[in-house]
């Protein structure tokens, strides 16, 4: 089974030089700690910010610089600031390269719910809705199952749809999972968890890849 | 003509009840705080107000739910607000809720005199639940209207005396697009100079956006997620 | 009969305190030179600049600050540079408070051609159709007839149309007229022009106003 | 990732036959001089050109329609040039007019992923023929469309090698839009700076957007109507 950070490691394995990378709130943002390194890899984040670095010191906090998760964050050399239309026209446009996002759900034709669970106060779908509708790829990190053990890669989705056919892959803490016209791919799988591990926890429909492999964590 | 205001009050002067609001920011970065304190204590009320978020319990716009002053919020995202979620279910407060991505570009839209256009965003969810859905090379779209608001309010870190603004960091977000839209768009600056001090070629949001602009005092800039590390 | 100075000039006299203003090419120019004194009027140029100021001196001329008309010019105190789109931004939402254009043809219901003559090389309309689309006030400076001294002032427009019902005042060499649901409205005679002279002139439905004054040119 | 070109023509080489180019300028002002030098040099033809004006006989656009290397422009005005005017009228050239706050607005709806919006202006005219019209709040107003092209070529004052762009003066005016807008976008730059130079706060185009950037040389920086004034 794949930690929070291993999900995240295997996730920064997708990443390639010169990509620009917008990463949600949770699992997601956790993939900026494992870029490989001499990779170029820039962050996006949709409130008005290129080029995000880390998490400032004490003495250089400045409440005028936020991420989308409203974290205090700092700026790399060669980073821009611009408005919200502005961002989201990078979105709209297919310019950000990889979206790696949290779901509650994922189907196995690419539908992804992540924003509302009826009968449960209503947040909002902040950015997720843009995204899901325009990035050209989309990876999701999540647990393989919720909290009551039930799966959360499924044949219809049971929660209120944020995107159709969006999601091309989803790496929980089981596997690593490509979205393809026959449903979910099993291709590649955690440490000891099993193939039947995984059939399991789908409720989906699931193929194993012919070139089934394990998960490189080191 | 003169955009000056004394202060904030003297600037939201003209805003009375049932009017629509857009208030520039994103979380509690970039709101005018200014402006807020000074509707707490107008005691307009029945606001509709356009605004990415709605603040905390005591700071931003949650103090205009405090006080009841909202009527409905349009917003994408208004998570960290328990008095908010207590009027929601109670029913006191209407809530649209919006991507946030055809949020900006409604603003935006409302500032460029563009009616109506098309974005992925939402298509085959119930955020497209009544509009039209139209396909454009292969690829579906619904249709997002421009705003209708009486006032947009923003802050912005520069300004001079002719309305000319410029942002800071993150804290520019919605503010320029909503300055645009606004019928009249009053203006809170942290530093408010003379014409032609400001560089025309790094001014974000030109001068004839903006209708009533003053210096504002006190800024507390809260944050909402305070996160740092030790190098 | 008016100068084109004069009717510049009396055009001026529609500017009020804090107007943004857009001036056409040609008489529409010579607007920004009639500004009363002591009245703050900001021009607005459609490629991207508020706050113009007048020509500059040999030393100062700089090739990237020009005009619509792509005259160079110079900024004053407290002008901002935007890319086009910005522009007519501002021009569509209306922002601009008076928008002063020159026209081959005007008729009584306010309708304007002044980008295409069939037969001769067409040019383009550049701003004009967007100005006369959105422009909330809308007044034309030109000749009251063309060289072949036929009137421009119609019941239907010869030429394609710029714009629909979009003229509220035209100012001519013989007078000025607004544009009522009655069609044109003599309001102002130029000093030694006739209401006889304005009829012969006029094609036009025409009617003569009951507070019919003179032009002032002083 | 390197977005840094050695030289125009470098900038320029995956430019073939038939393509659609999007290119920057009001007039000669704020024009891509070094590309469409390199254009000129490299004897791709059947270009359509999107950009708001067509230069003059002997530089900008014209020089690309001397060579006959332009089957199509897509301008808002074409007036200053006479072997434009010749083309035209013997059936070579094809030209396409359209308002210039379309033309601007259609850029900027490419870049931002916005398939169709709704404007007012042409509505009534020759420029609505064809196009679907429609009523908002009691206003007619006529659809467009976002643009198709295969590159933008952009000039912009200074950039740095991630792409940032500042623009100088009314040299801005079509350039942003475009470089929203390429599917490939090429900037060239009068100041070539390292990433950090350049105020993140003071970028107009955000090297996203940017694919390939060089540093230009030998600017002409024609002015097309030299006014001036003795003081």
């Amino acid at each position: 089974m794949l930690t929070k950070e291993q999900i995240a490691k295997r996730i920064a394995q997708e990443l390639q030089d010169g990509y620009y990378v917008n990463l949600g709130i949770g699992i997601p943002t956790l993939v900026a700690n494992y870029v490989p390194a001499g990779m170029s890899v820039t962050l996006q984040s949709e409130n008005g910010l290129l080029g995000m670095g880390p998490f400032p010191t004490e003495q250089t906090i400045d409440a005028d610089l936020i991420n989308a998760g409203k974290q205090t964050v700092t700026t790399l050399p060669g980073s821009s600031f611009f408005d919200s239309a502005t961002s989201f026209a990078m979105i709209r446009s297919g310019r950000v390269d990889l979206t790696v996002l949290g779901a509650m759900e994922v189907n196995d034709k690419g539908d992804i719910a992540n924003w509302k669970i009826p009968g449960k106060m209503v947040k909002g779908m902040g950015g997720a809705m843009d995204l899901v509708a325009s990035a050209q790829n989309i990876i999701v990190a999540m647990q393989h199952t919720n909290r009551a053990g039930q799966s959360k890669l499924l044949s219809e989705l049971s929660l209120p749809v944020t995107g159709l056919g969006c999601v091309k892959k989803v790496v929980t803490n089981l596997c690593v999972m490509n979205i393809t016209p026959q449903g979910f791919e099993l291709v590649e799988l955690a440490q000891g968890v099993s193939v039947q591990d995984v059939k399991d926890a789908t409720q989906g429909r699931l193929r194993v890849s012919d070139n089934l492999t394990e998960i490189a964590t080191s | 003509m003169n955009k000056i205001c004394k202060n904030a009050d003297q600037a939201v002067s003209g805003i009375t009840n049932d009017m629509t609001l857009m208030l520039g920011g994103f979380g509690l970065c970039g709101i005018p705080e200014n402006c807020i304190a000074a509707l707490a204590r107008s005691k307009v009320s029945g606001l509709t107000c356009i605004s990415n978020n709605a603040g905390v319990d005591d700071f931003g716009i949650g103090l205009l739910l405090q006080n009841r002053q909202v009527k409905k919020m349009i917003s994408s995202y208004v998570g960290e607000n328990a008095e908010f979620e207590r009027q929601l279910l109670s029913g006191e407060l209407e809530v649209e809720l919006i991507p946030q991505g055809t949020l900006a570009e409604r603003c935006r839209a409302t500032g460029a005199g563009i009616p109506a256009f098309y974005t992925p965003a939402g298509y085959g969810t119930e955020v497209a639940d009544g509009k039209e859905v139209r396909e454009f090379d292969g690829k579906m779209y619904i249709m997002e209207r421009a705003f209708q608001s009486n006032y947009a309010i923003v802050k912005a870190w520069k300004g001079d005396t002719e309305g000319n603004l410029v942002f800071k960091g993150t804290a520019r977000n919605f503010n320029p697009m909503m300055a645009m839209a606004g019928k009249i768009t009053i203006a809170e600056v942290e530093e408010l100079v003379a014409p032609g001090v400001l560089d025309p070629n790094e001014i974000h949001t030109p001068g004839i956006f903006v209708n009533k602009i003053f210096l504002g005092i006190d800024y507390e800039k809260r944050i909402e997620q305070r996160t740092t590390q030790e190098l």
